[in-house]
């Protein structure tokens, strides 16, 4: 098969790079949270490519279907005047891009400089070799993530109650 | 004789104490009985060891040892000699005189009691430093003595004036201690010992220089006790006291504590010819200084007390010049007539109602009869008239001067005899003879004091009139040399003195001389009243520069005690509460200062924290980028 | 095929992305959401490193789980704070809540 | 050996040191809210505590240098810290001023504290016993305790029951004291270590060993100038005394008599048992730094009380003048000098002591302190006037009473070390007399300032009964020092021949040194 997969990759990188700065710069929460979905989307296109199939579902599963909607409920919720949304901190906002800006070019020249063992190709982990290792090599931290997750449901509920006057 | 010796200092101490307790609560009016029969005794008793010791008897004897430090050892001792007898007679007669004289004086005081116990605790002390046998007592003693003249002098403390005087003659006293205790500490550091046998018998051994320097500083204690020149500034604004006080501290006893320690240590003094030379000269010095002042002074004691310091430096100048027993002769006979002249002007201020100011005196001749009388021998024997009591002293000091060769010292005192007999008739001019210048009403009812003041001052007069003949004469070999002769064998220069025709002149001389100031007095305020204020005007800023004593209290003041206050206050403000304090408190406002600093760091921002870790993540990596850690 | 750094370099892209509009932005939502956008530049990283890397494979995916299950529950708290916040001050910009000045 | 079963039969420095603690302990936990009780309790705590120390002072054999009352018991073993109580010459006279300052203070702040008395009496008997510690403690690491337990009530009392500005003042007492005691610490741990016989044998805290242990001279100089700041802080030295005048100013009478009576004796007393005898070599180099320091502490102490405003503070630099002759007197290494300079602290003890009281009677009757707000109390007041007049005269030095001896000796001890010293400091006592008689004409003398001074009582029995044994005993050493110098001279001439070899061997150095400059 023909070499597709550089193109190929530039275009996913689009996908996900380009909604990603629009959701950073759009005025409107529900532009920039519309832009995080694709932009989702678009790792999860990145997953397909490194032959990470379950991974790009589960991805699109949950970040697409679960938290996307999650922020949408929030910005509903939080409903504001539309006309004062400041964009950014007048303060901070011009250091925050240059200081991204050196914080990439630092880690990429790190990774540059750093020397991988890497094998040719991507290789191609089938669900089975996932599921052996998720269920006795990390069982522990498994068990532990669920504990987590509990933590969360509990923390979430209990802030975002409406407060009832005792 | 031990008994005697004894109870001489101890009854006036036990009085003090009985007087001293009791006297507000019970004495009161009363307090004098205890007090005038304690010095009575007192006086009775050194009469008594008087005429022991003229038998030859001599006594040296130790309590108890008072401060025993490895080589440092003093002991609480008394040691009578023929010089302590003649101390002693000066010093009881004329304070138990002074007592039956205050009866009068101070009667009706509201501090009547305290007056008694002050006067007694002094008279305990005089004692005491009279017959101490070592130098380090006589010192403990010698400030006892100007404490007492401290509380006396600020009697009436509620007169600003007199607490100031008080405090004053306490300080200046004191400047004089200081170059005492030094020379003590000198001596013993030298010597190895402070009792005067110990020294003295050690004296020769000290090197020239070592000799004159104990000299010089034991001097400036006398120097401050016997207000000589440059310390003499206390006892002028002393007469703010009573005039009993002033009679007996500042005339008859304490000033000549000075003169005493001198003679006394006359074996050191010999070993230093320097040192004697300054004594001499400021002697003279002063007596001429002195005298040059009471000329123009109008209160009587002012005018008594600055020709008490010129008499005291005529003491000085005799022991300067090696008359030594000329100077104690002197001594002797000042001590009974100054006593007297201070008394006869209390009685005189006593009869015009507590007046001082001779300008307001005058035609008191008629009215206070006796004390007309007895003043007017005190005045003579002060001037020097022939046959009194002052003549002889007088004369042997200055024959004394002049046959040691010092012509110079003996043409100054001379000068000031002529200065002496002037200002002494000047102040009897003033206050007794001429038109009352006193306002009718207080000299209508001016009268001559109780018998209980008058008897004192007929009695101090009989020996300023006989007392010269009984010891003066012959001249230079008289009862009071002989007496005094063992005691000063060591500082006696050699050769011999006869009473030849030198002699004999010169106390023609000297006469004449005391004559001529009485005329000039009569002449100038009795005759032509009129002439001593024209004098003055003429005289202008000269009489100006000596009625203001030549300013020396306001050149002390400028030198000495406002820079001095200034430097202080400077000294806390700036080195205290700036240097010191700020240091402490500037360490404590530092850490205040640098946690104000670092406070704004915590903005509360939570970008501003996540900006400030994403420069350290940014930094870390840069660091290990360049330097590969 | 290509290669590792290219995947490295879109993860990095990604975060520094993330990064500034995590410094940037005013609201707390978009700050979640770039939250959201690093942790998924650090799954690309760890699935691009266990496919090119030697050793039992997937390894590094196994991990992207639990980031995912993390990410999850740390958005729900976030929201949950900004909700809870926006009640009390009716207003969600970040730089006025800060009341824990030193 | 003079341990204590022979001499008194029962472990007397103990007992003495801790009763007032019990005394103490008793009324905070009975005697609450019943003033007569705890009033009358700590008048007997106070009373046995004294008696106890005056049968200590008659059961001491005058005769041995040595320590005697000794109390031995190991402490913490592995430290090597035993709880080593003994007393000498020198530390007997000055527990005898504390136990009588403390006996003295109680009828006479009687009702002078209104809010909390019962703490205030409580915590000047816990106080008592750290003073008392300090002076028996005969082991290093017992006399840090002792010493910081002595910190803690003097704190209090000046921070509570103070005056207006008692924050700023107990905090700086504290924080002063404070930096002295922990530079300390480090020395006698320092020591302690490097006076074991081996690596493996537990530190020396003992007196008697740590005297055996020799130290190299830096080491020496080093520990010598740690103790010496913690006790010149104390005493208080010249440029670390700005603490006294603000501490005397705001503590109550009580305290301000307990911290002049006492606690500056601390430092001098720290001096001759510890830096003196440990360190030999470095106090004998360090002489002519001392002496100056002290001859500018007792002409500045003097020059600044000229200028005072606040009677208090006077009193305080007059303590800084006075202490000067006590460092003076001591680093003049001679018999003379040292009796002297123990003289001077017990005279001073007892005549500044009675002062603060006196000052405490007029503030209970004036409410003031201000001498410009005085004048003329002689008149309403006369046996007031006549005790300060007593005490003034007394601690200016008036031959025949206890002031004169002292400061005598010390002048003559520092006399036979340099002239010139002495000379400069000699005139340290025209200084005194010119600002304590000052004083006294501004507050006394002249005329009465305010009429209804009169209608005010004079001094009353109690406080009479407060101030009398001081005046007996001032008058005592005045006129009878032997009975004091008998004590403290087998201890006196003990430690001056100890210190002889170093000073001749330094002394020459130095004094070298000096003249080389065309020195002192």
């Amino acid at each position: 098969m023909t070499d597709y997969s550089t193109p190929l990759f530039y275009i996913v990188a689009a996908v996900v790079l380009i909604p990603a700065v629009l959701m950073v710069t759009f005025r409107n929460l529900i532009y920039s949270a519309a832009a995080m979905i694709l932009c989702f989307i678009g790792v999860a296109m990145v997953f397909v490519t490194l032959n990470a199939e379950l991974l790009a579902i589960s991805q699109v599963l949950i970040y697409v279907g679960a938290i996307s909607i999650l922020i949408m409920f929030a910005i509903m919720l939080t409903r504001q005047r539309s006309g004062e949304i400041r964009l950014f901190f007048h303060r901070q906002a011009w250091l925050a891009l240059p200081a991204a800006l050196a914080l990439a070019v630092t880690m990429a020249v790190v990774l540059s400089r750093a020397s991988f063992s890497t094998t040719p190709g991507p290789r191609n982990p089938g669900t089975s070799d996932l599921s052996n290792l998720l269920f006795d090599q990390y069982a522990f931290p498994f068990e532990l993530v669920s504990l987590v997750l509990l933590v969360a449901i509990v923390g979430a509920i209990l802030l975002a109650r409406r407060e009832r006057r005792r | 004789m031990k008994a005697a010796v004894l109870l001489i200092p101890l009854l006036p101490l036990l009085s003090f104490a009985f007087t001293g307790l009791l006297g507000r609560r019970y004495l009161k009016e009363r307090s004098h009985y205890v007090s005038v029969a304690a010095v009575g005794i007192s006086w009775l008793l050194s009469m008594y060891v008087l005429v022991e010791v003229e038998r030859g008897q001599t006594l040296s004897w130790q309590l108890y040892s008072w401060i025993a430090v490895g080589r440092f050892s003093v002991d609480i001792g008394f040691l009578v000699d023929q010089l302590t007898a003649v101390m002693l007679l000066v010093v009881s007669t004329v304070g138990f005189m002074v007592h039956v004289y205050s009866i009068g004086y101070m009667h009706g005081d509201k501090g009547y009691y305290r007056f008694f116990a002050y006067i007694n605790l002094f008279m305990f002390s005089m004692f005491m430093l009279v017959l101490a046998n070592n130098f380090l007592l006589l010192y403990v003693f010698w400030e006892a003595v100007g404490l007492c003249s401290y509380l006396l002098i600020a009697f009436w403390f509620p007169k600003r004036s007199a607490a100031n005087a008080g405090m004053k003659a306490f300080l200046v006293n004191r400047v004089g201690d200081f170059g005492f205790s030094l020379g003590i500490m000198l001596i013993f550091i030298t010597l190895g010992t402070l009792s005067y046998s110990g020294v003295f018998a050690s004296a020769s051994t000290l090197s020239g220089g070592m000799a004159t320097a104990i000299c010089l500083l034991l001097f400036t204690g006398a120097v401050g006790k016997s207000a000589q020149f440059p310390l003499h500034v206390w006892l002028p604004d002393a007469m703010e006291g009573p005039t009993p006080v002033s009679s007996l501290i500042h005339a008859a006893t304490m000033v000549n504590a000075g003169v005493y320690m001198v003679a006394r240590s006359n074996p050191l003094f010999a070993q230093s010819h320097t040192a004697m030379m300054v004594v001499a000269i400021i002697g003279t010095f002063t007596a001429i200084f002195a005298a040059t002042i009471a000329m123009v002074q109008n209160d009587i004691k002012k005018v008594l007390a600055y020709s008490t310091i010129s008499q005291l430096g005529y003491m000085f100048l005799a022991l300067g010049v090696g008359a030594w027993t000329a100077a104690i002769f002197h001594l002797l006979a000042h001590g009974f007539f100054k006593g007297l002249l201070f008394l006869c002007s209390g009685s005189v201020i006593h009869a015009l109602g507590g007046e001082q100011d001779m300008r307001k005196m005058g035609g008191l001749k008629r009215k206070t009869k006796i004390t007309y009388w007895t003043f007017v021998i005190g005045a003579l024997a002060l001037s020097g008239f022939p046959g009194l009591s002052g003549f002889f002293s007088k004369d042997a000091v200055l024959t004394g001067a002049f046959a040691e060769g010092y012509w110079y010292f003996w043409i100054v005192a001379l000068i000031t005899v002529l200065l002496t007999a002037f200002y002494s008739f000047r102040l009897i001019f003033m206050t007794f003879h001429g038109e009352p210048r006193t306002d009718p009403k207080v000299f209508a009812h001016a009268h001559e004091s109780p018998r209980v003041m008058t008897v004192p001052l007929i009695l101090l007069a009989i020996p300023t009139v006989i007392g010269g003949l009984m010891l003066g004469i012959p001249p230079e070999n008289g009862h009071i040399d002989r007496l005094l002769h063992h005691i000063f064998e060591a500082a006696i220069p050699a050769g011999e003195h006869v009473f030849g025709p030198l002699t004999l002149s010169l106390m023609i001389i000297s006469a004449l001389v005391g004559i001529a100031g009485i005329l000039l007095a009569w002449h100038l305020y009795e005759r032509c009243p009129w002439l001593p204020n024209a004098a003055c005007k003429r005289a202008g800023r000269l009489y100006t520069l000596l009625l203001n004593k030549y300013y020396i209290d306001e050149i002390y003041a400028a030198v000495i005690i406002n820079p001095l206050r200034g430097f202080c206050g400077w000294l806390w403000r700036f080195v205290d509460a700036g240097v010191i304090d700020g240091a402490v408190n500037g360490a404590g406002w530092l850490a205040m200062g640098a946690g104000r600093l670092l406070r704004p760091i915590q903005s509360g921002k939570v970008q501003g924290y996540l900006f400030s870790m994403f420069l350290g993540l940014l930094a870390l990596m840069v660091a290990y980028l360049l330097f590969n850690i | 095929m290509t290669p590792l750094q290219h995947y490295l370099a879109l993860s990095v892209a990604l975060f520094a992305i993330g990064a500034w509009g995590v410094m940037a932005r005013r609201s707390i939502i978009v700050v979640v959401m770039s939250l959201e956008l690093m942790l998924n530049a650090a799954n690309i990283a760890l699935v691009a490193f266990s496919n090119y890397s030697p050793g039992t494979p997937g390894r590094g995916e196994v991990f992207v789980f639990f980031v995912l299950a993390v990410a999850a529950a740390e958005v729900a708290i976030g929201l949950a704070i900004g909700i809870a916040m926006y009640r009390l001050r009716e207003r969600l910009d970040v730089d006025e809540l800060d009341e824990l000045k030193g | 050996m003079h341990s204590f079963q022979q001499q008194a039969g029962f472990p007397i420095l103990t007992v003495m040191t801790f009763l007032p603690t019990l005394g103490a302990l008793v009324m905070l936990a009975l005697m609450r809210g019943r003033p007569q009780l705890y009033k009358s309790t700590a008048l007997v705590t106070a009373g046995a505590t004294f008696f106890l120390s005056l049968a200590m002072v008659l059961k001491f054999d005058q005769s041995s240098a040595d320590f005697q009352f000794i109390e031995k018991v190991s402490w913490i073993e592995r430290l090597g810290a035993s709880y080593h109580m003994g007393v000498d010459g020198i530390s007997v006279l000055l527990i005898l001023l504390t136990t009588l300052l403390s006996l003295v203070i109680v009828p006479a702040s009687w009702n002078y504290i209104k809010d909390r008395e019962l703490t205030f009496f409580a915590s000047f008997l816990f106080l008592e016993t750290g003073m008392l510690g300090t002076f028996c403690a005969r082991d290093l690491l017992l006399f840090y305790v002792f010493w910081e337990i002595m910190l803690i009530p003097m704190y209090f009392i000046i921070g509570v029951w103070g005056g207006p500005r008692r924050i700023y003042a107990a905090l700086k007492f504290f924080l002063f004291t404070m930096a002295g005691s922990v530079l300390m610490l480090v020395a006698i741990v320092g020591i302690a270590y490097l006076a074991r016989p081996d690596r493996y044998a537990a530190p020396v805290f003992d007196l008697d060993q740590l005297q055996k242990a020799v130290f190299s001279f830096p080491v020496q100089v080093a520990a010598f100038l740690a103790f010496f700041i913690a006790f010149a802080i104390k005493v208080p030295m010249w440029p670390v005394h700005t603490w006294l005048p603000d501490a005397h100013v705001e503590a109550p009478t009580a305290g301000s008599v307990i911290l002049a009576g006492v606690l500056l004796k601390m430092g001098g007393y720290g001096i001759i048992r510890f830096c003196i005898p440990l360190f030999p070599d470095a106090a004998a180099a360090a002489v002519p730094y001392i002496l100056i320091l002290s001859i500018i502490a007792i002409i500045y102490g003097a020059m600044v009380s000229l200028v005072q405003k606040d009677l208090k503070k006077l009193v305080a630099y007059s303590s800084v003048s006075h202490m000067g002759f006590v460092t003076g007197g001591i680093f003049a290494f001679n018999v003379i000098g040292l009796s002297g300079a123990v003289l001077v602290m017990f005279s001073h003890g007892l005549l500044t002591g009675a002062l603060f009281l006196l000052v405490g009677f007029m503030y209970e009757r004036l409410h003031t302190r201000e001498i410009s707000l005085m004048g003329g109390l002689a008149s309403p007041f006369p046996v007031l006037a006549a005790f300060l007049l007593f005490f003034t005269l007394a601690s200016l030095g008036l031959p025949g009473l206890s002031g004169f001896i002292g400061e005598f000796l010390s002048l003559l001890g520092l006399f036979s070390y340099n002239k010139a010293m002495a000379v400069v400091a000699a005139s340290g006592i025209i200084l005194a007399a010119a600002y304590l008689l000052w004083m006294y004409l501004r507050v006394m003398f002249t005329g009465t300032r305010d009429e209804e001074w009169f209608k005010l009582s004079d001094l009353n029995l109690r406080e009479i009964a407060s101030l009398a044994p001081l005046a007996v005993l001032a008058v005592w050493v005045g006129v009878y020092p032997s009975t004091f110098l008998n004590i403290i001279n087998p201890s006196v001439n003990k430690l001056v021949t100890q210190m002889a070899p170093y000073v001749a061997q330094h002394g020459g150095l130095l004094t070298h040194l000096f003249a080389s400059r065309g020195g002192l």
